[in-house]
């Protein structure tokens, strides 16, 4: 238990320094703050689906360009933080829709139907771009300023990290990882696999549709061959493996980790660092199979897995 | 509609399906043996249509000899990749799930490797050349030579691929190591062999459909996304690990996007695809011909 | 009370594409019954457990659970009313805990539990009664056959059933452990009252604990009866025990 | 065992890797002897291909300035030559905008060039506002970039859509057209030029026997323009980007297709379009307002020192803007004298620049000093052909058909 308290308080501090940083440091490293928090929003609204479920997803895409264009047409009509919320809402809302058909669908082809989900909601959006405004593409004006900004981020990836926490510590949660090990018997011993999964994946589209209406407001500038970006999924795939999958704590590495190497490579050795990325991801993968924290955590626990 | 105007839509939807399940066969066959979803398959027709490009500028070689050459080359890329991250890798794995992401992250990073070492080495710059630009007439349809070789190449190649499936000692281990894997293994079925022979056969494909492609279409260091993501809708619709069935959705793919685009407006292409690809699996969750091995 | 029907199965058929797998079969379980389903492989018991547990629908017939019918029910409307299933091919949570499997149970079957702290202590009564207490912590894919057998036994038990079935529940199992697995069969039975429905090959097991058994042959039912009986039933023997039942 | 070493191995040059990054030091501020000169650059992502040719006139300005010993700035009197700060943004405007506050707020640059491609220079656009740091933009052309209000932020390219088609369909009303087909891509920028084509033409009276759009990345217009060929207009008007450009040129050819005017949006002057296509390229016309020929001073030394430093052609949109950027910047400062922000954004707004592609004057954002031209392929060289006043050679009509 005091373990417990020793590392809520850590955590709290480690906020609390979060809350701060706005205050000491320069704008670069802030946005460079900022992006990482992001990453860990996405990353972690990413495992509440496919780390716990099992169901891999490259939707995350879309939802965040559904976001980013949810408020790319309601800025200046309606607040930002109810934009920023509307944003979230509306991806929940997609999710929800959609959800009932694409649970059914399993494994791999669930991994490429969300690609093709993704695909799609690009191209409606191109026309549906050149139907209403002639161009495709769009410049928003008067954003909000870098702390504002940044404080929307940190107020989402701490909710989509404590979301993620609390799902997985709750009933919920194991009915998730259930389905995730054996989805019949899962079934078969009454979970409503369908609802769960459900829920799940609206779960996981609300915090990128947050984001991804952050995000439109600090490029400034959205058009949906950039929003929609299947790198965004792929990013998230990454970071949440490399973390381990299925721990919250693995996906707050997994972020923290690929974001500040690549941020530490990026900066050194502007031609090289992508191929330096792609080895040191296939290292890791090769010596570290079940990701970074793993032996770290096999370490600690010692537990014999 | 005139008929030489159908003739011209089927006619290039038969051309670019032909190039689509090249692709996709070449990709199943990976996913189907050894249950890895490559997504540097993109990458590696990258690769093979620069190396094709420098051979053509720099020797002279004809894209002719080079179809040999690079699909060799692809092969030998195959081989190391295997020999040294994969087979390693499938011994230690856990589990299934393990091995397919891993192997998902490890062929991401391949993927970035490959396009980023093409973009130092070669720079960014588009490039491309003009090969058998001559124009050939079949019932009216113009069609330029390097892309009908194109189209009968892949055809050719999917063909030899299905009927050494079907008809070879080699084949039929393949198609048993797909259906079931332990099951194969128990029978005598040398699993290790065999996947260091699918994964250079896909890998041989891919680079032989970049070859073919770099006679008519520009070539950059990251043209290899839309090329995979193709593949992936095609392996999809067809079944994945069923070779025959990305045949059947690679020319599937193509009729329906030319098909569909003549008949509404090309910038409708994606949308239509993309919308008949997700009802296709909505409807049928393991695509048209379902698993198995025809 | 005693003749309460708990599961009445009536003209089940079930076709998959041109084959019957099922044809207009009847079963009945009375309330505290232990009733075996045999027949060769293929017969088509499997496929009955399915469609009884909502796993597939049947092509047609009705099925009452306590008399109410649960036909075309979702496997976990069914299991929340009390009828739970076991796998015969074990179907573990296998990267979980013995514990949390059982957890899951007790969580999500009739009781369904919210109180996660409850459902552990809950759980752990079943896993001391199944003998699997000591291996609460392990994850499931470390366990052995035999204490997978276990393990679904005490995970289907925690959803509280009324009528559990048993899908080869021995196979599989060394002489000794087939002796022990028979013992919490019975006591699943004897003290916490549950009916069962089990389908079993091992037929020293089924002799010794089925009050009646039913025969299935390619997804007909041809015979049914006291053990005694199935055994002198000569269409029984000639389609499917013959000489293991001597044995 | 030895994995469990390795994996902690691996974790210990991670950490390092993170901590070295962290606590590298800023730029060294001793005495002003160098003059670091910051940008983001797209060299790598889907934007790389057309970023090549920025940078690399970047770099040969590099050059140029540092053989002279540098740029002479009054308030140090002496010459400082330029140090290149500059950051791969993956072609992503969230990464270029990190870049810019990098350098800004981190690196602490004296001066800074533009990005590549129009998204990324509207990303950052803001910053320019924000931070008060005067940018020149180069690469990016649209009619939204007059919404972007900035005090700080400028366009050179004259290829603004509502310019640019004015410019053409005069030069088709010159060249008495009457049937013209329109495609164009499902992109910011061909639709721009599309939403003002359209006017023009129906002000000039064309009869217009074909519209269609396509994606970008298609790869099979053969049926689109076979369903052009069939329409048999005069003039083809492709809005395009490069890819399209490669495609339409060589299924153009498959088809059959051979109008008297064929023009496409961008992606002529790519510099692999020469080589690739030879003599197929002959008559096909672009937007671009410069030309080696052209009459202004340095043009040909330009290209000269462009074609020995890389040995290839620069790309007469994206080199030659860039590198009228850095002679802008580059005057600025000598004039101003010192890396003053506020005076450098005076001075640019105000004053006229000489470069290579003639004189350059602001209006708000825009140049409006360099006319919209239309450039053409003639004997393996890009010509200006419109307008008359800055013709290096007259329109070549009808164009040729394809070569056998």
């Amino acid at each position: 238990m005091a373990k417990r308290a020793a590392l809520y308080g850590f955590l709290a501090l480690i906020l609390a320094l979060l809350c701060l940083v706005p205050a000491f440091a320069s704008d670069y490293v802030v946005s460079l703050f900022l992006d990482l928090l992001m990453w860990i929003a996405l990353t972690e609204s990413w495992i509440i689906l496919s780390g716990y479920t099992g169901y891999i997803s490259l939707g995350h895409s879309a939802f965040f360009g559904l976001g980013a264009y949810f408020m790319a047409m309601t800025w200046t009509h309606i607040p930002y933080a109810l934009g920023v919320l509307s944003g979230g809402l509306v991806c929940l809302a997609f999710a929800f829709a959609i959800g009932f058909p694409f649970l059914r669908v399993r494994g791999p082809y669930f991994v490429i139907l969300t690609l093709g989900l993704s695909e799609f909601t690009k191209y409606l959006f191109i026309n549906l771009e050149i139907k209403l405004g002639g161009t495709v593409g769009r410049i928003l004006m008067m954003t909000p300023g870098l702390e504002t900004l940044y404080y929307s981020v940190l107020i989402v990836g701490t909710g989509a990290t404590i979301t993620a926490y609390f799902v997985k510590n709750s009933r919920f949660g194991i009915g998730l990882f259930s389905i995730k090990e054996e989805e019949d018997a899962a079934n078969s011993l009454g979970i409503n696999t369908s609802i769960y999964k459900w829920l799940a994946f609206g779960i996981s589209a609300f915090f990128p549709g947050m984001v991804g209406a952050i995000l439109a407001l600090r490029r400034s500038y959205i058009d949906p061959y950039t929003v929609f970006s299947p790198a965004v999924s792929f990013q998230v795939i990454v970071m949440a493996f490399l973390g381990g999958f299925e721990d919250v704590e693995g996906a707050l590495l997994g972020a923290v980790v690929l974001t500040l190497v690549s941020e530490a490579l990026w900066a050194q050795y502007p031609y090289y660092y992508m191929i330096i990325l792609g080895a040191i991801v296939i290292f890791i993968v090769k010596f570290m199979p079940l990701g970074v924290l793993h032996p770290i955590k096999q370490r600690l626990l010692k537990e014999p897995q | 509609m005139e008929l030489t105007r159908i003739l011209q839509i089927l006619s290039a939807g038969l051309i670019i399906g032909g190039i689509y399940a090249l692709i996709a066969v070449g990709l199943n066959l990976i996913y189907g043996t050894m249950r890895l979803l490559n997504i540097a398959h993109g990458e590696l027709i990258m690769l093979g249509a620069y190396v094709t490009y420098w051979l053509y500028t720099l020797y002279g070689v004809s894209p002719l000899i080079s179809m040999i050459l690079v699909s060799a080359f692809s092969a030998l890329i195959g081989l190391i990749v295997c020999w040294s991250i994969f087979l390693p890798i499938i011994k230690t794995s856990k589990s299934a799930a393990v091995l397919e992401s891993n192997s998902l992250l490890i062929f991401f990073g391949l993927s970035v490797i490959f396009s980023n070492l093409a973009s130092l080495l070669w720079t960014a710059d588009i490039r491309g050349y003009s090969y058998m630009t001559k124009v050939f007439y079949i019932l009216g349809v113009p069609l330029m030579h390097n892309r009908l070789l194109a189209f009968l190449v892949a055809v050719v190649v999917c063909i030899l691929s299905y009927l050494l499936l079907q008809k070879t000692m080699l084949g039929k281990a393949i198609r048993a190591l797909i259906q079931d894997r332990e099951a194969s293994q128990l029978v005598g079925i040398n699993a290790r062999f065999i996947y260091i022979f699918s994964f250079c056969l896909g890998f041989a494909m891919a680079g032989l459909a970049g070859c073919l492609l770099s006679m008519f279409y520009e070539i950059t260091p990251f043209m290899g996304l839309p090329y995979t993501i193709v593949a992936f809708i095609v392996i999809v619709l067809g079944g994945l690990g069923n070779i025959f069935g990305s045949l059947m959705g690679g020319f599937l793919l193509g009729l329906l996007e030319t098909i569909g685009v003549s008949l509404t407006s090309p910038g409708l292409r994606p949308i239509l695809s993309y919308s008949i690809f997700i009802l296709i699996i909505l409807v049928r969750p393991k695509g048209i011909f379902g698993r198995g091995v025809y | 009370m005693k003749d309460m029907k708990m599961l009445e199965a009536r003209n089940i058929s079930k076709r998959f594409g041109g084959l019957m797998a099922l044809e207009d079969v009847n079963i009945s379980v009375a309330q505290g019954e232990i009733v075996g389903l045999i027949g060769a492989n293929g017969a088509g018991k499997t496929t009955l457990f399915n469609v009884i547990s909502g796993t597939y629908a049947p092509t047609s017939g009705r099925i009452l659970f306590k008399g109410r019918e649960i036909t075309g029910m979702r496997p976990h409307e069914i299991c929340r009313r009390g009828l739970v299933r076991t796998f015969q091919v074990v179907k573990p949570f296998r990267n979980m805990t013995v514990l949390r499997n059982v957890m899951a149970g007790k969580l999500f079957g009739k009781d369904r539990v919210k109180n996660l702290e409850y459902a552990r202590e809950e759980a752990l009564k079943i896993l001391e009664f199944v003998g699997l207490a000591q291996k609460a912590h392990v994850l499931a894919r470390g366990l052995g056959l035999a204490d997978h057998k276990r393990l679904e036994l005490a995970r289907s038990l925690a959803a509280d059933p009324e009528l559990l079935l048993l899908d080869e529940a021995l196979a599989g199992l060394t002489p000794t452990e087939t002796v022990e697995a028979m013992e919490i069969v019975r006591k699943i039975h004897e003290k916490l009252q549950i009916t069962i429905l089990m389908v079993e090959h091992v037929m020293k097991a089924v002799t010794g604990l089925c009050s009646r058994i039913v025969v299935l042959h390619y997804g007909r039912k041809i015979a049914e009866g006291t053990p005694k009986e199935i055994a002198e039933n000569p269409e029984v023997v000639e389609a499917y025990l013959g000489e293991s039942i001597e044995a | 065992m030895e994995k469990r070493k390795m994996s902690v191995l691996v974790v210990v040059i991670l950490g390092v890797l993170t901590l070295g990054f962290f606590s590298m030091s800023a730029p060294q501020a001793l005495a002003k002897d160098v003059m670091p000169v910051g940008f983001s650059m797209s060299l790598t992502g889907k934007y790389a291909p057309g970023a090549a040719g920025q940078m690399q006139a970047y770099q040969l300005w590099l050059d140029v300035v540092n053989q002279n010993g540098g740029i002479y700035v009054k308030k140090y009197g002496k010459k400082l030559p330029v140090k290149f700060v500059y950051y791969d943004d993956k072609s992503s405007a969230d990464t270029a905008v990190r870049v810019y506050e990098k350098l800004i707020t981190k690196d602490k640059v004296d001066v800074l060039l533009s990005p590549y491609g129009t998204s990324i220079h509207f990303a950052v656009a803001p910053l320019a506002e924000r931070y008060k740091v005067p940018i020149v933009g180069s690469t990016a052309a649209s009619v939204k970039l007059r919404d972007i209000k900035s005090r700080y932020f400028w366009f050179i390219t004259s290829c603004v859509p509502d310019r640019q088609m004015k410019a053409l369909v005069d030069l088709l009303k010159y060249l008495n057209i009457k049937n013209i087909a329109i495609i164009y891509a499902q992109e910011l920028f061909p639709r721009e030029n599309l939403q003002f084509l359209d006017p023009y033409v129906k002000k000039a009276g064309f009869n217009v026997v074909l519209k269609k759009d396509y994606p970008m990345g298609a790869k099979d217009l053969t049926t689109l323009l076979s369903e052009v060929k069939g329409k048999k207009p005069h003039a083809v008007i492709a809005l395009c980007y490069p890819a399209g450009a490669f495609t339409i040129t060589t299924q153009a050819q498959e088809v059959g297709l051979n109008p008297d005017f064929l023009f496409e949006l961008v992606g002529p002057a790519v510099v692999v379009f020469g080589p690739k296509f030879g003599a197929a390229t002959e008559g096909i016309a672009t937007m671009g307002h410069w030309s080696p020929k052209g009459k202004w001073p340095g043009a040909k030394e330009f290209y000269d020192r462009y074609v020995a430093k890389f040995k290839r052609k620069p790309d007469y949109l994206n080199s030659v803007l860039s590198y009228t950027e850095c002679q802008i910047v580059q005057q600025a400062i000598e004039a101003v004298g010192s890396f003053d922000r506020e005076k450098l954004r005076n001075y640019i707004a105000n004053h006229e620049f000489e470069t290579i592609n003639g004189p350059i004057k602001f209006a708000g954002l825009e140049n409006t000093k360099t006319p919209s031209m239309i450039l053409q392929w003639q004997k393996g060289e890009l010509e200006i052909i419109w307008p008359k006043e800055t013709a290096t050679a007259k329109p070549l009509y009808p164009k040729p058909p394809w070569p056998k």
